[in-house]
């Protein structure tokens, strides 16, 4: 057993109110990935922060290698050997990829040629980089002009590129699938046995089972226990963070069960949507009480597909229909106006309103729709947001309070909140469980499939295949922005995976 | 107490009072109030009467900037406003018995001051949201070419309002109190009841703090923005006639003069944030109000007119040390260090 | 292509001669006459001109000279924004064998060959007018009983600005003579009327009736100081003596009210004497180093009378 | 056309913006040359570089500041200062040899200053940079109120400097110096951490922080450049006027910006290049000359029409950028 590689004892950190975290201790040793759980809320990235000198706590110490380090900021961390990917990805969209992997660490030319930045050595490592983690794109296009899930590649490129002594990396798999996942993990493995000390945080439990070394749990800014991995199963692990053992495992259903409600006409159907650069021909048809799924891997153009039907993005050609009659849809209001609803896959830069008050941008959209004039009564507005705080579990001191001062996950069930708040006919969440930890994904999974039974329309999109299946009617899969085809929901898992992987299916309608 | 200092306005009032008492004690007739042909009569009346054009052009800056815009054409604005109804009024020097006769009927001037300066704002606003230029040059070219668009009014010429009922704008007394400063606080009244009783003080925050987001969430920014423009130029407009009445005349060449870098300076030290969202309306006023108190202190302590800068810098230097969290908390710590 | 020439060319058969005038600005009443007077002088007298509006900025003249030097007009004339500065430019105007012609201010150069006149007012005996017409009105004239100190506050031009440094300067010297005399408050009006009422109003605000006479370095700062002096209850021009510079139409409106009391001219119509020096240049006779426009101070006795004759 | 030229040429997306300016640049000497005979000489065009060369230094200072999403309001004050501080040390005979480090590490630190209060005690840099505007300006006064002028040879002597470019025609020191200025810039932004350091606070400074940039040191340095900036232009101007005067460059901040943002550079930060705002300048220095080349503009109009010339630009460029954005 390794000696301690990062040790911190008694670490109390308050913002406001009730402790964020409550004399907690935690160690990381080298050689091991330690897989940092708990809900929503429960300060994991409070403690992340802490420890690499973001947010500096009221009491406790922490000790790197045995001697003692007070650490004052991200770049002091980064001296001392902490290497840290935070929760949303924190990198400058204006820089171009390559750039943000050595931003602060630039190859430089020595002075007989010049001097200055050597960018082409820098390009070529940021494209080898990025290859190893089966990464292949355009290294110096801008940061911003790829999606999230590229993004979070690229924020964990750059944080393991950063030879350090330890690497922490909060919920970097939110928006990766499988595959990337997978990548990742044989990075880490390669890293650990070079004797990395690596804190993980995820919501995800079999990517704990399958990666980490060690598990320690916190509930409410308190310090559960820490397990090697073996001594924790699933069901002990679920109980340690929840507080108590979990009821029956979740029963989402909605192609299994039971049949679509309304055949009639689709409340959203699309046809030959397409836009140049972007997607091509998409038809589609969501009916009363369906849940349509997306899949596809990450960049085949699901969320593009999202924006078009929403009026986010211009369709070069083809129709979009609500409720039979055709639409117009230039600007997300439209959408809105006739009966659509919207959950961003971006929460950070597409969803969150910071300084607004958590009340306010959950009913920001209800309250767009009533126009300029009317401002909805203030009773009304707590009744809803009331109820849509417990209906989604939404954990938060105050509900006056801003935004800002959420935990991710729970920011993230105000963008389903502030979705569901306006009614809808039809439901377009973009990987809407984002960031939400186990107990409240199984939840609104469940209110997906009870709202569905209700009668709304849903389009599903998610990375995760599983989920997909656990919920759709339907699956239609993207392939390289091309629609490749659609499923029943009860197909199997197989059976998307064939289709998702460039194997030519056979297209039903 | 401690809520008190919390409070978003505690360090620009505690700012306002401080310069008070340092021109009382000062200069102890500053505090004094005279009744005097049925008004008050006095340094504080003359701040608040000198200080509502500025607030008046403020409170439209506040909203601009508060939707991440910037319109620094107000000054330009206000001259064109000032010629317009100068030129319309007009009236010719009468000796001895005052015959009040104006070119057009004063209503109408007024009218097509504010119509013309409500023109300019929208016309910002079309080049910042239609164009999509960056608020700081398409507003930069109406603050070239709306100078020159006064002086073409005015003929280069100062003109001289003749007309005494028109005077009363920035001269007159409603209730004993400037009927400049109270309608300044009337307009800023109105504005903040109508961006609290509508939802129109929610969207402008949203647009502020996440454009994006508020785009997808259902908000209408453009026709939003549109009308924030428009409405800091009908601001600018009132603002103008509000200076052009208290000297009878329009000077196209100096009215609003560097206006708009003392309405941003207002809409700073009320505690708005540059960058968007936060905005405070009700603070906005105070920095105004500080930036007169300000310049009356300097004519006041009789400064000469080669330091006001330096003295005016100090100040303003003082007042954002004050407003700023992590000074004082530099301050009260270096203060503990000594006596732990 | 000098599309638009003067009307009448009788100056000769030969192309019309083309002068370069580079303006300070459009900042007051004074310059606007200043302009209006040299372009309708130009056009009685059949010149060419190439007018450039500096907006106040030394930076534009010189970049107006350098274009007129590029462009080759036959003669260059400009009132100064500040008296230094304007060597390089002048030497290059030399070399390219174009006269120069300074108007209404004059300039700082070590050779004095850099330009061949200097026509306009000066700023230092306008204000020394200010104050010998005030030292008399207080030992000769209508004040002459007054006992005491005579507390004088001064309303500033623009800070920097020459005719400010100079009004100041002029004024001060004769009323140094004599230690009765006492500026008690001194403080900037901008030149414009709305400062000038800003500032009175806190002068009475802070010193009251001591306030004996009111010295602004132009008239429209006095004509927003008077404004302030009524509203105060305050008779101007009679409780308070008030002395300005420049003599517009507004003054005289002023003092036909009885409200101002003098008014030192300081002449803007310069054109029609820009323009018969120019063509004495053109036609190479020898022209004096310094042309002084012709003055008067107006007392608000004479106001009636003159006022009919003013054209600014 | 111009997104043909972007196809052929194979520019990069982000660099439309400034060869749309750059096209529209010529378009407007074009203009120019068609409508007024002397205007192709080629001193008219030295005289833009011999002109402009101090607001060409203090728009790149400017330049930075403004793509870390700030500004500096003080650059046209402390230029004056350095004038004033110039003339008035020179008279006391003081060497060149001295003086002229001496003020640019005086700009320099002015700018530090304000870097620091806006980093450390986190102000706005508006108004900030307003009270640094007031404090230069102020200081001038109190040096003197009255212009100096400077006769020390070694300032008569840059004054005279002609370097020749053939023809017969010539740059002055002052433009060499400006061109100097926008090489180092270009390299300190494209080619240092430093520069780039500078992008990632404008693109997201939240995110640089945490992706452990030196955001602090780097804002103050930012604003000490632009100081520093400021002051070369001072000297810059000092030889160009040969007087100190406390007027000197007043609203000289307003042109800078005007120029960066033109260029450009977004005034939220981020996005932006050095070599936008020389061209940035260039255009607004084309912009005066061709109302001086005019010559019949009454004062107001030469207002409406710099005006309505800087719209025509604008609305321009922005068609230019928006269908190359649309057609990428
Ligand atoms: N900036 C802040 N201001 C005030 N409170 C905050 C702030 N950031 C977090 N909190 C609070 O601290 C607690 C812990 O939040 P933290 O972000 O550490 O949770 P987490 O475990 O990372 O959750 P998640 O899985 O949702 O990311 C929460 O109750 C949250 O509301
Ligand atoms: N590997 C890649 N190479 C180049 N561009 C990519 C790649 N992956 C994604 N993109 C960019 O992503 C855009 C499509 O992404 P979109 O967000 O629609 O995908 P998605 O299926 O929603 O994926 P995810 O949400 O998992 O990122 C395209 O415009 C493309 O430019
Ligand atoms: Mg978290
Ligand atoms: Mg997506």
């Amino acid at each position: 057993m390794s000696a301690p590689l990062l040790a911190a004892r008694g670490i109390t950190h308050v913002y406001t109110g009730k402790p964020a975290l409550d004399g907690v201790d935690f160690t990381v040793r080298a050689g091991e990935v330690h897989a940092l759980m708990g809900q929503n809320g429960a300060g994991k990235s409070t403690l992340i922060k802490v420890l690499t000198g973001v947010e500096s706590p009221r009491a406790g110490e922490m000790a790197l290698g045995g001697s003692r380090i007070v650490p004052t900021s991200t770049l002091h961390a980064q001296q001392l050997g902490i290497s840290t990917v935070y929760q949303e990805v924190n990198l400058c969209p204006n820089l171009s990829v390559a750039e943000n992997i050595f931003a602060g660490r630039q190859p430089m030319k020595p002075w007989p040629r010049g001097g200055g930045i050597d960018w082409r050595t820098l390009n070529s490592r940021a494209l080898g980089l990025l290859r190893g983690l089966d990464v292949d794109i355009d290294v110096r296009r801008e940061l911003g002009s790829y999606p999230v899930a590229i993004q979070q590649m690229v924020a964990i490129a750059r944080a393991i590129d950063i030879s350090a002594r330890v690497l922490i990396l909060d919920e970097p798999t939110s928006s990766l699938d499988s595959e990337e996942v997978e990548r990742l993990f044989a990075a880490l493995r390669r890293l650990r046995s070079q004797g990395l000390g690596i804190v993980f945080v995820t919501h995800f439990l079999d990517q704990v089972y399958a990666i980490s070394d060690r598990i320690t749990v916190l509930r409410n800014g308190k310090l559960v226990g820490e397990w090697p991995v073996e001594d924790l199963d699933h069901a002990a692990l679920i109980a340690a963070m929840v507080g108590r053992t979990p009821e029956a495992p979740p029963v989402a259903c909605g192609a299994t069960g039971d049949a679509p409600a309304a055949p009639g006409t689709p409340v959203l159907s699309a046809r030959g949507l397409a836009r140049r650069g972007s997607v091509n021909g998409v038809n589609l048809d969501v009916r009363r009480g369906e849940i349509l799924g997306v899949a596809g891997l990450l960049g085949s153009g699901r969320t593009e597909v999202a924006r078009l039907l929403f009026g986010l993005d211009r369709a070069d050609a083809g129709s979009v229909a609500v409720q039979g009659q055709e639409v117009v849809l230039h600007d997300p209001a439209q959408a809105i106006a006739h009966g659509l609803g919207f959950c961003p896959e971006e929460r950070k830069t597409e969803g969150v309103v910071e300084d607004l008050s958590i009340r306010d941008n959950i009913v920001l959209t209800l309250q767009a729709r009533a126009g300029l004039w009317r401002r909805l009564p203030a009773a009304h507005v707590r009744e809803i947001t009331d109820r849509l705080a417990k209906l989604l579990d939404i954990r938060a001191p105050d509900l006056d309070g801003t935004i800002g001062t959420l935990s991710g996950g729970n920011q993230q069930k105000c963008m389903i909140a502030r979705a569901l708040a306006t009614q809808p006919c039809l439901l377009i969440l973009d990987e809407p469980t984002r960031g939400i930890d186990v107990a409240g994904k199984a939840e609104i999974m469940n209110q997906l499939v009870a709202l569905a039974r209700e009668g709304l329309a849903i389009v599903f999109i998610s990375a995760e295949i599983e989920e997909l299946l656990r919920v759709s009617t339907r699956i239609t899969v993207m392939r390289d922005r091309v629609q490749a085809g659609t499923l029943a929901g009860d197909c199997g898992e197989e059976a998307v995976y064939a289709m998702i992987a460039a194997a030519p299916a056979p297209v039903s309608p | 107490m401690r809520a008190l200092v919390r409070w978003h306005l505690f360090w620009p009032c505690l700012t306002l009072a401080l310069l008070i008492a340092l021109n009382a004690v000062v200069n102890p007739g500053f505090l004094a109030f005279e009744w005097r042909d049925g008004h008050l009569y006095g340094n504080l009346v003359d701040i608040l009467n000198r200080a509502a054009p500025l607030a008046l052009v403020a409170t439209g800056m506040t909203l601009v900037i508060a939707a991440r815009g910037l319109d620094i054409s107000v000054g330009a604005v206000v001259a064109i406003s000032a010629a317009v109804a100068a030129v319309m009024i007009g009236g010719s020097l009468s000796l001895g018995d005052a015959e009040a006769v104006s070119r057009f009927p004063m209503w109408l001037a007024i009218l097509a001051a504010l119509a013309i300066a409500l023109a300019c704002g929208l016309w910002n606003g079309a080049l910042v949201v239609g164009v999509g230029m960056q608020p700081i040059i398409a507003t930069l070219i109406l603050m070239v070419a709306g100078r020159g668009v006064a002086q073409l009014v005015t003929g280069g010429q100062i003109i001289t309002i003749y007309y005494p009922p028109y005077a009363y704008l920035g001269n007159g007394f409603l209730a004993g109190l400037p009927f400049a400063a109270v309608l300044a606080a009337a307009v800023i009244a109105l504005t903040q009841l109508l961006l609290s009783r509508t939802p129109l003080g929610l969207y402008v925050r949203a647009i502020g703090i996440n454009p994006v987001a508020a785009r997808i969430a259902g908000i209408r920014a453009k026709p939003i923005t549109l009308a924030l423009y428009g409405f800091c130029g009908l601001l600018a407009g009132v603002a103008g006639l509000i200076v052009s009445s208290n000297v009878r005349s329009a000077d196209a060449n100096n009215a609003g003069q560097l206006l708009e870098l003392d309405a941003i300076l207002a809409v700073t030290l009320g505690g708005t944030a540059l960058t968007g969202g936060r905005f405070s309306l009700v603070g906005t006023a105070l920095g105004a109000l500080i930036i007169q108190t300000l310049t009356t202190t300097i004519y006041s302590l009789g400064v000469p007119p080669e330091v006001n800068l330096v003295f005016k810098a100090a100040l303003i230097f003082i007042v954002m040390l004050l407003q700023s969290p992590e000074f004082r908390a530099g301050i009260v710590r270096l203060a503990r260090q000594p006596g732990a | 292509s000098g599309g638009a020439d003067g009307t009448k060319s009788d100056a000769g058969a030969a192309k019309p001669i083309v002068l370069g005038f580079s303006q300070i600005g459009a900042e007051s009443e004074w310059r606007t006459a200043n302009t209006v007077s040299i372009q309708g002088a130009a056009r009685d007298a059949g010149i060419t001109l190439r007018f450039s509006d500096a907006q106040q900025k030394q930076e534009n003249q010189i970049k107006a000279l350098r274009s007129f030097i590029a462009q080759r007009v036959d003669v260059i004339a400009f009132s100064p924004v500040v008296e230094t500065g304007w060597e390089t430019v002048l030497r290059e105007a030399k070399t390219a064998k174009i006269p120069v012609i300074l108007t209404d201010r004059a300039v700082e150069v070590s050779d004095e060959s850099l330009y061949v006149s200097f026509i306009g007012s000066d700023f230092v005996e306008e204000g020394r007018r200010a104050g010998r017409w005030l030292t008399e009105y207080y030992s000769t004239g209508k004040g002459k009983d007054f006992k005491g100190d005579i507390n004088i506050v001064e309303l500033q031009g623009t800070v920097g600005s020459a005719p400010a440094n100079d009004r100041k300067a002029g004024f001060a010297e004769i009323i140094a003579a004599d230690p009765r005399y006492k500026v008690i408050r001194s403080q900037t009006g901008d030149f414009t009327r709305a400062k000038g009422k800003e500032v009175m109003e806190a002068f009475l605000k802070a010193e009251g009736r001591k306030i004996n006479v009111l010295y602004a370095h132009n008239d429209d700062m006095a004509i927003g100081a008077i404004q302030a002096i009524e509203e105060a209850g305050i008779k101007p021009g009679t409780e308070i003596i008030i002395i300005s510079i420049d003599g517009v139409k507004g003054a005289f409106e002023a003092m036909m009210a009885g409200k101002l009391n003098v008014s030192v001219e300081c002449s803007p119509l310069l054109g029609p004497q820009l323009m018969s020096t120019v063509k004495d240049v053109v036609a190479g006779k020898q022209i004096p180093k310094r042309i002084v426009t012709e003055e008067s101070v107006f007392p608000m006795e004479t106001a009636a009378q003159e006022f009919p004759k003013r054209k600014y | 056309m111009n997104t043909a030229a972007v196809r052929i040429l194979g520019l990069d997306r982000r660099l439309v913006p400034l060869a749309a300016t750059l096209a529209l640049f010529i378009g407007l000497v074009v203009y120019g040359a068609v409508s007024y005979d002397a205007f192709l000489s080629p001193q008219v065009f030295l005289n833009l570089a011999i002109d402009n060369s101090f607001l060409c230094i203090v728009a790149i200072g400017m330049t930075f500041v403004i793509l870390t999403g700030g500004i500096d309001l003080s650059v046209g004050s402390v230029l004056a200062l350095t004038t004033m501080a110039a003339a008035a040390l020179s008279k006391l005979g003081w060497s060149p040899w001295i003086l002229v480090p001496l003020l640019l590490a005086g700009g320099s630190a002015f700018g530090a200053i304000q870097g620091f209060l806006i980093h450390r005690y986190r102000l706005q840099p508006f108004i900030v940079t307003l009270a640094g505007m007031f404090v230069a300006r102020g200081l001038c006064y109190l040096i003197d109120t009255a212009s100096i002028p400077i006769s020390a040879p070694f300032f008569v002597a840059m004054a005279e400097a002609r370097i020749p470019v053939g023809g017969g025609n010539s740059l002055s020191s002052g433009a060499v110096i400006a061109m100097i200025t926008v090489a180092v810039a270009l390299w300190l932004a494209h080619s240092t951490r430093f520069g780039r350091t500078v992008y990632a606070i404008g693109g997201n400074a939240k995110s640089a922080t945490l992706m452990g940039l030196p955001v602090g040191s780097a804002l103050v340095r930012v604003y000490a450049f632009s100081g520093g900036c400021a002051a070369l232009a001072g000297l810059v101007m000092s030889v160009y006027m040969l007087s100190g005067y406390s007027l000197h460059a007043v609203g000289l901040e307003l042109d800078a910006i005007a120029a960066v943002v033109i260029g450009g550079t977004l005034l939220t930060g981020g996005i932006g290049y050095v070599a936008g705002t020389v061209v940035g300048v260039l255009i607004l220095g084309i912009i005066q000359t061709l109302v001086i080349f005019n010559g019949t503009l009454s004062s107001w109009w030469t207002r409406i029409v710099i005006g309505i010339l800087l719209f025509l630009f604008c609305v321009a460029q922005r068609l230019i950028e928006a269908r190359a954005g649309q057609k990428r």
